[in-house]
């Protein structure tokens, strides 16, 4: 049966084709339209291709495509191909929908702007990318659409590129995923050469054979993979690139910096699960880091003062629990907190796109308040977002959220610390949330007279896409409920094929993970404490900045050092740019200043000069007059005779 | 004997001739010593029974070559003080010792040359027209007679090259009118 | 009867006055009759030899020689002659335009 | 036609030449035209024996092998295998381009210019197609000649101390290469006992391994500067600074890979035991050469020198890829070759665009192009962006190819040499952004005209070229890989079939086990 798979990626690359070599000579009506449309028909067809999925028996659930040979060399085959399984499924689906919400939110959003043709182009490659990554077959493949959607985000994140800022966190964020990337290629050469094929059915089939658990081939690819995954999804060392990257347009940071790009890191770990269950050490790396990162953010986004500052540290902070679960083999609920998360941070940003589009560019919480009355339909989806976020039962961020914290706890990579403090993170989440929702929506309005006028809600090109997501926001949770609640955690059973690593690939009907040991009891303790701890850091952020502002800034000013450092952002970025940027430019400068101009070039002409100094000194021997040489020619003469005489 | 006084008699003039022509502050009189020294020769020559070169040389050199540095000097109106300057007596000293191992060097090759014997010279073997016009012509005529049409071709361009080389340029001559 | 070894040896000796010449004198025209000396001392060789030999080659050379001697100072003349309109004078010292 | 077409693409550009000379000088719009026509013919004649070309066979195609200094063994010997037709496909491409490039921008000594040009071309050419070394070493050496006319005459400020820097650096090693040419030709008397500069005949001499070694020193140093090789890489800058635009694109685009490809075609098959005995030096000089060039790179003030020292830096790839003698990276390492010709050849195009426009190449002197030309800078990003190797550009293929290849011979140097790729992505954005974006704050920007008709025509075929190697790639690796497997075979002594074998990926290899599998793995360490 032919799917046509190529169409989900084909789409958008016309789009992105028509749009750019036509740049400038269309209306923006048409531009739009193309760019729409592409995305809009790639996600249709994403969906029929996904009911013919689901058509099929259970454990035979997976499309292949190969279009044609790509690289050739000797016996490294890498062909252009694609794979539609239950988890590309999942990620097509996000990726194409979520797109195309924000296209058409992007639209309102994008309207007065110049460049509003090349901000489509743009949008429609980064979509053919963000789908490469997720269809492709083979690591590389995989590795085109990673390379690909990181181009799309330096061009996004640059777009408004007169200004400086925001051409340097373009630059920024490109250089730190290069970091990651670096790390991504040098593990394939690992997989590659241990194991003869880049492909994900050749490479999970062979690399029990080929791999010893725990051996040190293995961990030391998963741990480059995870470098990779870390530069990508903004993990801790290389997180610093996704703050800056507020300096594109909103729409941008809700598609790339929320919903979709940031999250190849954690389906990638999820896609080669079979290599990271084999090796345990880099999983518990995975786990610390992914939870060190969850935690350090949201202790960042308690003192930032930028809407959208906040929400980057918040997307931080959940991608670092989407590791947490990756780290505790849970790559189901990452997977399901991955597809939630699109959705409501998706709504987030476009929310907050819209506050800040009323308020005329200002994104300083401080000078906001209020909104609750002139933004209504924001509000409300904004609202139901940050419920999302902070995990209350009913909405889907509860789901994926408790699944992680339970997993982090029961799972046989998990334990009670890690548990605990991944509580501790969701109560300052639930705490940052609604301190934005209080300071932005409620209350007095901060902002002076002149915006406060023209406050007003945004139009329905805008709303409307909040609307869909908010919807999704609360069901999208529904796929996923859990056994303990009566659920059947159908979205687990769905992605279970492509978990081999979980279960050796041997049954693909039974259950496996079911938190062996550990009562449904303890789950239902857990899981009502946590919901508990919850609603107090709720109220606690209703006291301090709704009730009693005064007392926020007293203890403000009482834990000044640690505000400041908060604030500072630990100071990550002046650590790196004294540890790294300041002495490699230095160090260039010194290269070139004087190894190069100066010792190398120097030792070259040093040797010109030489000869030409040695020439010098024999010059005067050609005075220039006829007897010296004739007498030079007679003197040659007799020694040449004397010689022949001698000898 | 009378050769061997012809001989010495001739060298001897020779030598002189030729050390007199440089050590002339007069260019005329170079020119005449340089005639007298070749005149010597040419009668070595003719000892040497090279009759047809001996007359040539005193015909063309003599005769015509160092006529035209007669000319040459004459047409430039040269006299002695046009070279002033003093060589550094070092220099000088110099000059002549190096001459001079140079003539010592070519004396001790000939002692080392394997000559052949006394009796190839003027033996009674030797045809009686040795060195004559007729023989030396045949030779030029057959052996070598494409040296010796290059030869023309080699004055012809010696005759072009002085005349383009002594011609006042044009630019000159049109200025000069 | 003369040994040809006392005609090379004048042929040496005359050669190095001639050599002397050159290397000694500033007026470039007897620089140039020097020349002249150094080639006819190697005529006198040639003749020499070719006597010792019985061979009449050596003459063809030498009136070859002779020609090519004329040619040179046809030319060599009229190179003295443009030289000293330029410079106004055939002091060989004067002339150091080889040097840069 | 099979026998002459070498010839014919060798020689034609020197027809032109013949007929530029018949065109009066003060015509310079007949002498473009001539040049152009010529040159763009020499192209379709290139393109007719890339079609001729049969990819699948091995050895030499189009041989021809006449007589031509009978008495040294001397031979007019032609041929090419699928490195040359490459080559030869890249250097009459961007002959064309080249030629078309300098339209308006060479005013004085136009027909001098546009001899020299076509000149060079012939040169490039009789290098890759010669299988005779003595031939070789006269292309060789003949293609100085123009290109340091090209520098010395039309070319910037300090045109001459680069021209000469340029011919010095070059000819202290092709003197060496003499010196090693006569004594392989000696050597070879000695085996076959009779003369010969037959590069073929040479290949299957045995060669002691002491004298290898120095000829291998010999060959390799006149190589080495010109690829160049750090440290032999300060003539470059200077040249590519001094060069007017077309002579800077030819100089990357084609004089470099003769460096790069007389290490493949001569070094490492007659002296392979040398080859693998020198094997860490010359990697450890592409390592550094790699990171230092992009070091380098990063501190330029003028966009010409910067786009110069990335030159440095890829050509360590190059190397680098070579010397890890096995099929992925030299094949990598080929198509890396042809990928700088395209992608530095069209920087450096661009470079001279809008040097043309504001005649500084100061990066500080720029800002905010994109505003004042948009189609400029999308050509400039992606050019620069097929540079640094992003995937589906050129770039991206060579460079992970040879990443590849090279982490199987030595996982520290291939480690070393991906960080190249991110100090490549940090002068090249750096560049850009400052070049590129930012605001227009100098007026002079402000007024500037965006590329015109001819300007697109030069660069598009460029640009078509990164996304063809970058999507699709396969025909060219299907007809170097025959080339490339006899090399490496007459380098590890073995048949051609066992090439692969020796690489030794243990599919399901019971060796790896527990924790003392190491990541380079088993398998034949390669020339061991």
């Amino acid at each position: 049966m032919n799917h046509s798979l190529y169409l989900i990626i084909l789409l958008p690359l016309l789009g992105f084709l028509l749009n750019g070599l036509l740049l400038g000579r269309l209306k923006k009506g048409f531009v739009s339209f193309i760019a729409c449309a592409s995305v809009g028909l790639s996600f249709v067809w994403g969906v029929k291709v996904f009911f013919e999925l689901l058509a099929m028996p259970e454990g035979a659930r997976a499309i292949q495509e190969t279009l044609f040979t790509w690289i050739p060399a000797g016996q490294f085959q890498v062909d252009f191909s694609l794979l539609f399984d239950p988890l590309s499924s999942v990620m097509v689906l996000v990726v194409a929908g979520v797109s195309f919400i924000i296209h058409i939110y992007s639209i309102g959003y994008m309207h007065d702007d110049p460049g509003f043709g090349r901000y489509f182009t743009y949008l429609n490659l980064f979509v053919f990318a963000m789908l490469t990554l997720v269809l492709a077959d083979n690591y590389l493949l995989m590795f085109v659409g990673w390379e690909g959607v990181g181009l799309c985000s330096y061009l996004l994140i640059g777009f408004w590129f007169e200004k400086k800022s925001a051409s340097d966190a373009g630059k920024k964020a490109f250089i730190v995923n290069r970091i990651g990337d670096f790390g991504f290629l040098i593990g394939l050469f690992i997989i590659f050469w241990q194991v003869g094929s880049l492909n994900y059915a050749d490479v999970f089939a062979r690399a029990p054979e080929v791999f010893a658990v725990g051996g040190g081939v293995i961990t030391a690819a998963t741990l480059l993979l995870f470098l990779g995954a870390t530069g990508k999804s903004a993990q801790i060392p290389l997180f610093v690139w996704l703050p800056d990257a507020m300096e594109g347009p909103t729409p941008v940071s809700a598609l790339i910096h929320a919903a979709t790009m940031v999250t190849a890191g954690v389906y990638m770990i999820a896609r080669s699960n079979v290599l990271f269950m084999m090796a345990p050490t880099t999983l518990a790396v995975v786990a610390i880091v992914g939870l060190a990162t969850a935690l350090m953010a949201a202790t960042i986004a308690l003192a930032q003062n930028d809407i959208k500052r906040v929400l980057a540290y918040s997307t931080i902070s959940q991608l670092g629990y989407m590791f947490a679960a990756c780290g505790v083999a849970a790559f189901a609920a990452g997977i399901f907190h991955l597809m939630t998360h699109a959705f409501f941070k998706a709504l987030l940003f476009l929310g907050s796109g819209s506050v800040i589009h009323a308020m005329a560019g200002q994104q300083d919480m401080r000078y906001m308040g209020g909104l609750k009355k002139q933004q209504p339909a924001t509000f409300v989806t904004f609202f139901i977002a940050t419920l999302a976020i902070a995990g209350i039962p009913g909405f889907s961020g509860f789901f994926s959220k408790d699944e992680i914290l339970w997993k982090s706890f029961s799972s046989d990579f998990g334990s009670p610390i890690l548990w605990a403090v991944g509580l501790f993170t969701a109560i300052l989440t639930a705490f940052y949330m609604f301190r934005l929702v209080y300071l932005t929506f409620y209350g007095e309005g901060r902002m002076d007279n002149h915006t406060k006028a023209h406050l007003h809600e945004s139009p329905k090109v805008m709303t409307v896409p909040l609307m869909v997501l908010a919807v999704l926001s609360v069901i999208g949770g529904y796929v996923g409920i859990p056994h303990v609640l009566g659920g059947s955690n159908r979205f687990e059973q769905f992605l279970h094929p492509v978990m081999t690593g979980l279960h050796g690939g041997a049954d693909t009907s039974e259950h496996v993970l079911t938190s062996a040991g550990h009562s449904a009891g303890t789950e239902l303790t857990l899981m009502i404490g946590s919901v508990v701890l919850i609603l107090i850091a709720i109220y606690m952020a209703y006291y301090l900045y709704l009730k009693n502002i005064d007392l926020a800034g007293r203890i403000r000013n009482n834990l000044s050092g640690v505000h400041a450092l908060l604030h500072g952002k630990y100071f990550v970025d002046e650590i790196y740019g004294a540890l790294i940027i300041r002495p490699l430019i230095n160090g260039s400068l010194f290269l070139w200043k004087i190894i190069d101009v100066f010792v190398i070039d120097g030792i070259a002409n040093g040797l010109a000069s030489i000869v030409g100094d040695i020439s010098t000194g024999v010059r005067p021997v050609q005075t220039g007059t006829m007897r010296t040489y004739a007498t030079m020619i007679l003197a040659g003469a007799v020694v040449l005779i004397g010689y022949f005489i001698i000898r | 004997m009378l050769e061997v006084v012809i001989f010495y008699l001739s060298a001897l003039i020779a030598i002189g001739g030729a050390v007199l022509m440089i050590a002339q502050r007069n260019p005329v009189a170079s020119v005449l010593y340089l005639i007298v020294s070749l005149a010597a020769q040419a009668v070595l020559y003719i000892q040497l029974s090279a009759l047809f070169v001996g007359a040539l040389l005193i015909i063309v050199y003599a005769g015509a070559i160092l006529v035209l540095f007669l000319f040459v000097i004459m047409l430039l109106n040269l006299r002695g003080e046009h070279f002033e300057g003093q060589d550094q007596k070092v220099g000088r000293i110099t000059k002549y010792v190096l001459s001079g191992l140079f003539f010592i060097e070519l004396v001790i090759i000939v002692r080392q040359l394997a000559i052949p014997a006394r009796t190839d010279i003027v033996s009674a073997q030797t045809a009686t027209d040795f060195g004559g016009v007729e023989p030396v012509a045949e030779l030029l005529y057959t052996k070598y007679l494409f040296p010796f049409e290059l030869t023309s071709v080699l004055l012809l361009v010696a005759v072009v090259g002085a005349v383009v080389m002594a011609r006042r340029e044009k630019s000159e001559k049109q200025g000069g009118v | 009867m003369i040994p040809i070894a006392h005609y090379l040896i004048l042929g040496g000796l005359l050669f190095a006055i001639g050599a002397v010449g050159v290397i000694v004198s500033r007026n470039l025209i007897v620089m140039f009759m020097s020349i002249e000396l150094m080639l006819n001392a190697a005529n006198l060789a040639i003749i020499a030899f070719s006597r010792s030999l019985n061979l009449m080659d050596g003459h063809v050379f030498v009136f070859l020689i002779m020609a090519v001697a004329a040619a040179e100072a046809a030319v060599g003349l009229a190179i003295i002659i443009a030289i000293f309109r330029n410079r106004e004078t055939i002091n060989a010292d004067k002339f150091n335009l080889l040097r840069r | 036609m099979e026998q002459q077409i070498l010839t014919l693409v060798t020689f034609f550009p020197v027809i032109g030449v013949a007929l530029l000379l018949l065109v009066p000088r003060e015509r310079a719009d007949t002498i473009k035209a001539v040049s152009l026509i010529v040159s763009f013919v020499t192209f379709l004649f290139s393109l007719l024996m890339y079609v001729m070309f049969d990819p699948v066979a091995n050895g030499m195609q189009f041989e021809i092998n006449i007589p031509w200094i009978a008495a040294f063994g001397i031979h007019y010997h032609l041929g090419i295998d699928g490195i040359s037709l490459l080559l030869i496909m890249l250097t009459t491409i961007l002959s064309v381009i080249a030629i078309l490039s300098s339209w308006t921008a060479i005013k004085t000594g136009v027909k001098g210019y546009y001899i020299s040009m076509l000149l060079l071309e012939t040169g490039m050419l009789g290098v890759f197609v010669s299988l005779d070394l003595f031939l070789f070493y006269v292309f060789w050496e003949a293609m100085l000649v123009p290109m340091y006319f090209l520098i010395g005459v039309w070319g910037g400020p300090r045109r001459i101390y680069a021209a000469i820097k340029f011919v010095l650096f070059t000819m202290f090693g092709s003197l060496l290469m003499l010196v090693a040419l006569l004594y392989l030709f000696f050597l070879y008397h000695g085996y076959a006992g009779e003369y010969s500069f037959d590069l073929l005949k040479i290949y299957e001499m045995p060669i002691p391994l002491g004298a290898q070694t120095y000829m291998f020193l010999a060959f390799a140093l006149a190589f080495a500067i010109k690829v160049p090789v750090w440290p032999f890489h300060t003539w470059l800058p200077d040249a590519h600074v001094e060069a007017p635009t077309a002579g800077s694109v030819i100089l990357a685009g084609v004089l470099l890979k003769m460096g790069t490809y007389g290490f493949l075609r001569v070094c490492l098959p007659v002296f392979p035991e040398a080859t693998i005995q020198f094997v860490p030096l010359i990697s450890i000089l592409a390592l550094i050469g790699i990171v230092y060039g992009a070091l380098v790179a990063m501190v330029q003030r003028d966009v010409k020198s910067l786009v110069a020292f990335s030159s440095v830096s890829h050509l360590g790839f190059v190397m680098l890829g070579m010397m890890a003698l096995n099929v992925q990276g030299m094949e990598g390492s080929v198509i890396q070759m042809i990928n700088h010709g395209i992608s530095t050849g069209a920087l450096f195009l661009i470079v001279g665009m809008i040097y043309e426009r504001r005649h500084t190449r100061l990066i500080a002197d720029f800002g905010g192009l994109a505003k004042s030309m948009p189609v400029f800078s999308t050509f400039f990003m992606i050019v620069a962006l097929s540079s640094i190797g992003l995937p589906l550009t050129n770039g991206f293929v060579g460079e992970f190819l040879i990443l590849l290849g090279t982490f199987k011979a030595n996982s520290t140097y291939a480690i070393i040499a991906a960080s190249g790729v991110i100090l490549a992505a940090c002068y090249m954005l750096w560049m850009l952004q400052r070049v590129i974006f930012g605001k227009l704050t100098k007026p002079e920007n402000e007024k500037l005209v965006d590329l015109n008709i001819r300007e697109r025509l030069v660069l598009i075929p460029l640009i078509v070229l990164i996304f063809w190697i970058g999507i699709y790639p396969k025909p060219f690796f299907i007809r170097m890989e025959p080339a490339v497997k006899a090399i490496l075979s007459m380098v590890h002594k073995v048949d051609r079939a066992d090439v692969e074998r020796k690489e030794g990926i243990h599919v399901a290899q019971p060796t790896c086990v527990g924790t003392t599998c190491t990541i380079s793995g088993g398998g034949a360490g390669c020339g061991k």
